[in-house]
């Protein structure tokens, strides 16, 4: 039983961190500045949880192994050293790799999360809703009017409360459905929530941010290449959280001027 | 809900098939007709192109964008989706036991707006290869909210007070539309050319209402006699914002 | 949790009492520090709710507390102090004449506690009354929403108390059976708990509503 | 700390009299440990048909589920499950296997039956507090399940119930009415019975523990449950003010956590200033500690029962005693990474982040130190056995990706995909449940003095085994590649190429699941039928090997037990064989 034991949990590992290895399933290639760092990031960290991973599985099943020798007469023996070895072991092993880890961790995510977007971003408005994504750019005069929940109707496609009778400001500004942006421009999003929690997140662009109602959240980032991709809510917002979802379209500078340009024309 | 909204158009039948025999319900001889035209004054909103990148599959039944209902004009200043009906005057009649079928289409309610009966059966139905929940935003009438996945049975319901109801899908936040629930049999909604038709009338002195999800109601006073057809025409007045 | 120490009713199936007193078991002190403990951590969750809510809220509606409650916190001082002199007077006595019952007299002052102890809970109702009738109710802000719930939690807990105060007191009345000192002396330590979780309240609602 | 105290009198209660009082309103702590079992057990089942019905769904989305509709005739029209349905199906699941199952069965159930037995008591201190803990148990989980039948469904925010979504009401959607009321009222009664309890367990272990028997003699398990009891006070006595709140933002117009100016459902709603964030964290201030909750009980579990049948002491017992209280004092510096993207302080994600590290320290010491113990041993593999290899090696699988996951920078990725979908369930909710199968093999012939089949486990061992690695492995790979969780349906362009793996997911679980049916059967007739189980039939050391099987009212016969030595005595000379039992009189030659 124990040799079975053995075997099965090999095989198992074995199975496992082959798929890890290669690559089977994957993250989506990176298009983003800071993405770089985080998947490498990612990659070391699981080199080092894949060896402690087998290296545990394995030794558990030699132990295991060994342990199931009926031989008459065989005494049990304790581990060499006792706990001490295993105690001072695990502190300085993971000691180490913990504080590794935080150190390149942490200064990763500073360099994302804990520095000022770029003064040159595009500052964008985004809404999240119950069960989609609106995003809105200050159109010609460079201002966004400003918003007023009481004023949001959906039948009229108000989706950021806009007062174009009164607010001289919010009568171009452009809403879209879909996040079109620059290639390797900074951009600046800040993230409005009109109902209950809902997160950003586009796996290409190694983003995921939550909305909070009642908060802006900024978030920047920087695409550096052209393509179209998904954005998804990862923050269970209720029936249609599966299918709340938008596009992220980055473009060309000049295709985005013109993009630009043709939808201020329409207001 | 589902049993009991089951059973219940099924009791309807029966009841308006006895009722229907026994002659209770009047046949339509000796009757008159509302017809005319809703028009409008003043400057409307513009009709704004719906961008349904999020629903592929929707904005892909869609070769040239389709636009917000919630104002919807016609030539000559004709106002749709106008809700016109007898709001006094009318003998009263029980609910018509016809289901009306309300669909959702390329991410459309079809149609925006219908005109319905207390008690008078409404089938939803989604004809698109993607989920969909309706919503009607009822206040005197019990809300409700319900998903509507692709092939699921359609919903059958009906409702037991007048009302207008806004009715959406959150999962589609640009699907809007209105289900007008009535007292009156007699009630319809304009067509794109504004025009509309009451028929079955009896003679006698009637108000007409006309109702628009942004402009309000209009009312006319309306005599029928015989089975003359009187023509009316009613204007609201539209506001750019 | 009270409930540890009543008498045997049946003949015991552990090794029978050797002294005249069997050891009583310490439990019900140390279910009420348990119980201290989390009534302490729930009360400080609310408390950084409340500093959480607070700032940075627009809504935040200062008012001015209703006076009773000073005269309340007398009232519960008071009783505080009734039942501490209560334990020492009955825990001296049954020490002295082996495990006899005090008379019903010596229990003067715990009836003293009961009333006091309902008269405080008496006049957090009327503070409420007050309240609610210069049009402050739980949901009119969040000060006074923390306002209801801390002294509706705190009143619940100390008719809690209450209840145990008055097993002890029906306890003590019976003519038989040791003096339950471990479940008086639990009852009272919970009973100043209360007080001090009321003077704690008291000073949070002063300071921040 | 007494340790030469004379056995507390506490079992004053009369041998019960009559149904009620001898089987449904027991103070007995066996029988009320028995019910928290059976609870636990009706409790499972609901929660794996769930979650059957989920995995259904998301593999074959449009494929109607024969006999649904009769089943939730609103839920699933025409067999088909709705979006809103499958939320609520796994709110409930997760909502059940986290309170009703991994709280109630390690902690409560066998706890309460054990832990007694195991400091030589004779039954817990307050008998009365317990049974009332057992009944608001089940209040609570009847009120639960009542969520289903109600009109509306149940609650679908997750079992987690954030704020603004779970506080809002029935505009934010179905489910969001009643059912969400149902759902934080079951809770809040849920935190009080858990409170009464642990009060019991710590007053139990301070202060009855019978002559001899001090705090460093206690076994394994017993510390395990009395480090759970310690943390469960805490933690729930967070949740339920969090409860109380939410409660009252849902039904008295409050705004704890409903900022102003929210429009759902195109109505603005009537509520100001409150802070969505503030429900995050009391709720992770308990979640968090609430993974250990249901985890460090089977820590427990796996030290007491590994030395029995490794035949050898357990490596390091005053290590792994440190470790539990480590884990425990750090489990509450923690609850933030779990809202890392959540719009917290970033600086703060840090702060977070390095104790979420640290805590891997005591974790991977004792995991070593249960492999060392099986080094050299001399294992006999039977069932329970097996659980406990089962349990350390796919604790270790879970454990591990928490490596990434702590992290924040690449939380931002991995954060609500089914990576941590797979993390959580290998960590708490597979390691946990290995731990309550190996409990169950374990003590079963002590709790009904009946042996288990041992084919049957060993089958049930082997499949489950194989079973929850299919199950739960590809979930980290679906991670990886951006899949979301907590999608009713996968339509989004980028998830599809995924649903072929969702479907090898979702035929291993109902492999799996069905392999579970094989326990359930040895489970019910080996309760019944099972062959006479002797007093000690694993040569175990602690106290409950000492007395009958099943044991008396009074677990000792009227002869409370002198513990003379620590249960770790293995793979020594003893009077009946390579042990000493904790209350045997002659002294251990090694």
């Amino acid at each position: 039983m124990g040799k079975l034991f053995a075997i099965v949990l090999t095989i198992i590992t074995v199975v496992s961190t082959a798929i890890f290895v290669m690559r089977v399933w994957w993250l989506p290639a990176d298009v983003s500045a800071h993405g770089p760092w985080i998947d490498h990031q990612l990659v070391e960290t699981m080199v080092a949880a894949g060896v402690l991973f087998v290296l545990s599985q394995l030794a558990l099943a030699l132990f295991v192994w060994k342990s199931g020798d009926r031989r008459e007469g065989r005494k049990i023996t304790v581990f060499p050293g006792g706990a001490v070895p295993i105690v001072v072991l695990a502190i300085v092993l993971v000691g180490a790799e913990i504080l590794a880890l935080t150190f390149v961790g942490s200064k990763v995510w500073a360099s994302i999360y804990q520095t000022p977007p770029d003064p040159n971003s595009l500052q964008i408005d985004v809404q999240a809703e119950q069960f989609a994504f609106y995003f809105r750019y200050p159109g010609p005069d460079g201002r966004f009017g400003s918003s007023h929940p009481e004023l949001i109707n959906e039948a009229t496609e108000n989706y950021f409360g806009l007062d174009p009778a009164n607010d001289t400001t919010a009568r171009d500004d452009i809403v879209v459905p879909t996040l079109t942006i620059p290639v390797n421009r900074p951009i600046l999003l800040t993230l409005h929530a009109k109902d209950v929690n809902h997160a950003f997140y586009v796996p290409e662009l190694r983003i995921q941010q939550d909305f909070v109602p009642g908060l802006v959240i900024p978030l920047h980032f920087t695409a550096t290449e052209t393509g179209k991709h998904e954005i998804v809510c990862t923050q269970l917002c209720g029936l249609g959280h599966y299918n709340m979802r938008a596009y992220v379209e980055v473009m060309r500078q000049d295709q985005f001027d013109q993009w630009l340009k043709g939808k201020a024309a329409q207001q | 809900m589902r049993t009991r909204s089951m059973l219940i158009p099924a009791t309807a039948v029966l009841v308006l098939g006895a009722l229907a025999r026994s002659g209770v319900v009047r046949a339509a001889a000796a009757a008159g007709a509302i017809s005319g035209t809703v028009t409008y004054t003043g400057t409307p909103p513009k009709a704004k192109p719906i961008d349904m990148a999020k629903e592929p599959a929707c904005a892909q039944q869609h070769a040239t964008p389709v636009t917000t209902e919630a104002v919807v004009t016609g030539p000559g200043n004709a106002l749709r989706w106008v809700v016109v009906y007898i709001s006094a005057g009318d003998q009263g009649a029980a609910a018509s036991a016809a289901g009306v079928r309300y669909d959702q289409k390329g991410c459309q309610y079809i149609p925006h707006v219908v005109a319905l009966q207390v008690n008078q059966p409404l089938d939803i139905y989604n004809s698109d290869s993607n989920s969909h929940n309706i919503h009607p935003l009822a206040k005197v009438n019990p809300e409700w909210n319900k998903s509507q996945p692709k092939g699921a049975p359609p919903i059958h319901t009906k409702f037991e007070q007048p009302e207008f109801i806004p009715v959406k899908c959150n999962i589609h936040p640009w699907m809007h539309g209105y289900f007008v629930v009535l007292t009156t049999a007699h009630s319809t909604v304009t067509d794109e050319n504004g025009g509309f038709t009451l028929t079955g009338l009896p003679p006698g002195k009637y108000t007409v209402t006309a109702w628009h999800e942004q402009f309000g109601t209009q009312s006319q006073e309306v005599t029928i006699s015989g089975t003359e057809t009187k023509t009316i025409h009613l204007v609201f007045k539209a506001t750019p914002y | 949790m009270l409930t540890v120490t009543s008498p045997p009713s049946s003949p015991p199936r552990v090794s029978p009492p050797t002294a005249t007193q069997p050891p009583e078991s310490k439990a019900a002190e140390t279910g009420v520090w348990m119980g201290i403990a989390t009534i302490s951590m729930s009360f400080a969750a609310l408390t950084s709710a409340m500093v959480v809510r607070q700032s940075g809220a627009p809504d935040w509606q200062h008012f001015q507390l209703p006076p009773i409650l000073y005269f309340n916190t007398l009232i519960l001082l008071m009783s505080s102090l009734t039942l501490e002199s209560a334990r020492r007077r009955i825990t001296a006595a049954a020490g002295q004449v082996g495990s006899l019952v005090p008379p019903v007299q010596r229990l003067a002052e715990l009836y003293l506690t009961l009333t006091l102890g309902l008269l405080f809970v008496m006049g957090q109702v009327v503070a409420w009354r007050q309240l609610a009738a210069q049009g402050l109710f739980l949901a009119t802000s969040p000060s006074s929403a923390f306002f209801y719930l801390f002294t509706a939690l705190h009143g619940l807990h100390l008719l809690g108390g209450l209840v145990g105060l008055l097993y002890v007191l029906h306890r003590l009345r019976q003519a038989t059976g040791p003096v339950p000192r471990t479940a008086l002396g639990a009852a009272t330590l919970y009973w100043h708990f209360m007080d001090v979780l009321w003077v704690y309240l008291l000073a949070l609602l002063t300071i921040r509503v | 700390m007494h340790d030469t105290a004379a056995p507390a009198v506490v079992h004053h209660h009369a041998p019960p009299q009559g149904f009620l009082r001898k089987h449904v309103f027991s103070l007995d702590h066996k029988v009320i440990g028995k019910q928290y079992l059976d609870l636990a057990l009706v409790a499972v089942c609901t929660g794996m048909v769930l979650s059957w019905l989920m995995r259904l769904h998301l593999a074959w989305p449009t494929q109607p589920i024969p006999g649904l509709e009769k089943l939730s005739p609103n839920g699933a029209a025409g067999g088909l499950i709705t979006p809103e349905y499958y939320l609520s199906l796994m709110t409930m699941h997760g909502t059940i296997m986290v309170f009703f199952v991994l709280t109630t069965a390690p902690f409560a159930g066998f706890g309460n039956y054990f832990l007694p037995i195991q400091v030589g008591a004779q039954d817990m201190a307050f008998p009365r507090i317990n049974m009332t803990s057992f009944w608001l148990t089940f209040v609570a989980f009847l009120v639960l399940i009542a969520s289903f039948f109600i009109h509306d469904g149940p609650a679908l925010s997750g079992w987690t119930a954030y704020a603004p979504l779970s506080a809002v009401g029935k505009d934010a959607g179905p489910g969001q009415g009643l059912g969400q009321t149902l759902w934080a009222v079951s809770i809040a009664i849920f935190c009080i019975a858990q409170l009464l309890g642990s009060l019991n367990f710590i007053a139990t272990t301070l202060d009855l523990r019978t002559k001899g028997m001090s705090l460093a003699r206690m076994p394994f398990s017993t510390w395990s449950w009395f480090i759970t009891a310690v943390i469960g006070l805490i933690a729930f006595a967070v949740l339920m003010p969090a409860c109380i709140l939410l409660i009252l933002d849902r039904v008295a117009g409050t705004s704890f956590f409903i900022p102003a100016g929210l429009v759902i459902s195109d109505r603005l709603q009537p509520h100001a200033g409150g802070s969505p964030l503030l429900w995050q964290h009391l709720f992770w201030f308990f979640g968090h500690p609430e993974v250990y909750i249901a985890i460090l009980p089977g820590f427990g579990i796996v030290s007491h029962i590994l030395p029995v049948f490794a035949r050898k002491p357990l490596l390091g017992p005053r290590v792994l005693i440190g470790c539990l209280i480590g884990i425990a004092f750090l489990s509450y510096t923690v609850w933030g990474h779990h809202m890392f993207v959540s719009g917290m302080n970033p600086f703060s994600a840090v702060l977070f982040s390095v104790p979420t590290l640290v805590i891997t320290i005591p974790a991977a010491i004792v995991t070593m130190l249960w492999i060392g113990t099986i080094y050299g041993a001399k294992l006999r593999f039977t069932t329970p056995a097996l659980f406990c290899l089962g349990f350390v090696s796919v604790f270790v699988s879970g454990g591990i990706s928490g490596f990434l996951l702590a992290q924040p920078s690449i939380d931002t990725y991995l954060h609500a995909t089914y990576f941590v979908v797979g993390h959580f369930h290998f960590v708490m909710g597979v390691a946990a449940m290995f731990g309550i199968f190996a409990a169950t093999y374990f003590w079963l012939p002590k709790m009904f003095g009946r042996m288990m089949n041992e084919t049957l486990g060993k089958w049930h061992f082997w499949l489950t085994f194989i079973g929850v690695y299919c199950v739960f492995m590809p979930m980290h790979y679906l991670g990886l590649a951006g899949n979301v969780r907590r999608y009713a349906e996968f339509t989004d362009d980028y998830l599809k190429p995924l649903i072929p793996l969702h479907r090898f997911i979702t035929i291993a679980a109902l492999f799996t699941g069905a392999a579970q049916l094989i326990f359930l059967f040895n489970l019910i007739r080996s309760r019944f039928r099972g062959p006479k189980a002797p007093d000690n039939p694993w040569e175990a050391t602690s106290l409950e090997w000492s007395t009958t099987s099943p044991p008396p009212l009074d677990n000792f016969g009227g002869r409370p037990p002198v513990v003379h030595r620590g249960p770790n005595e293995y793979g020594v000379q003893g009077p009946a064989g390579d042990y000493v039992m904790q209350a045997a009189p002659e002294p251990a030659a090694r």
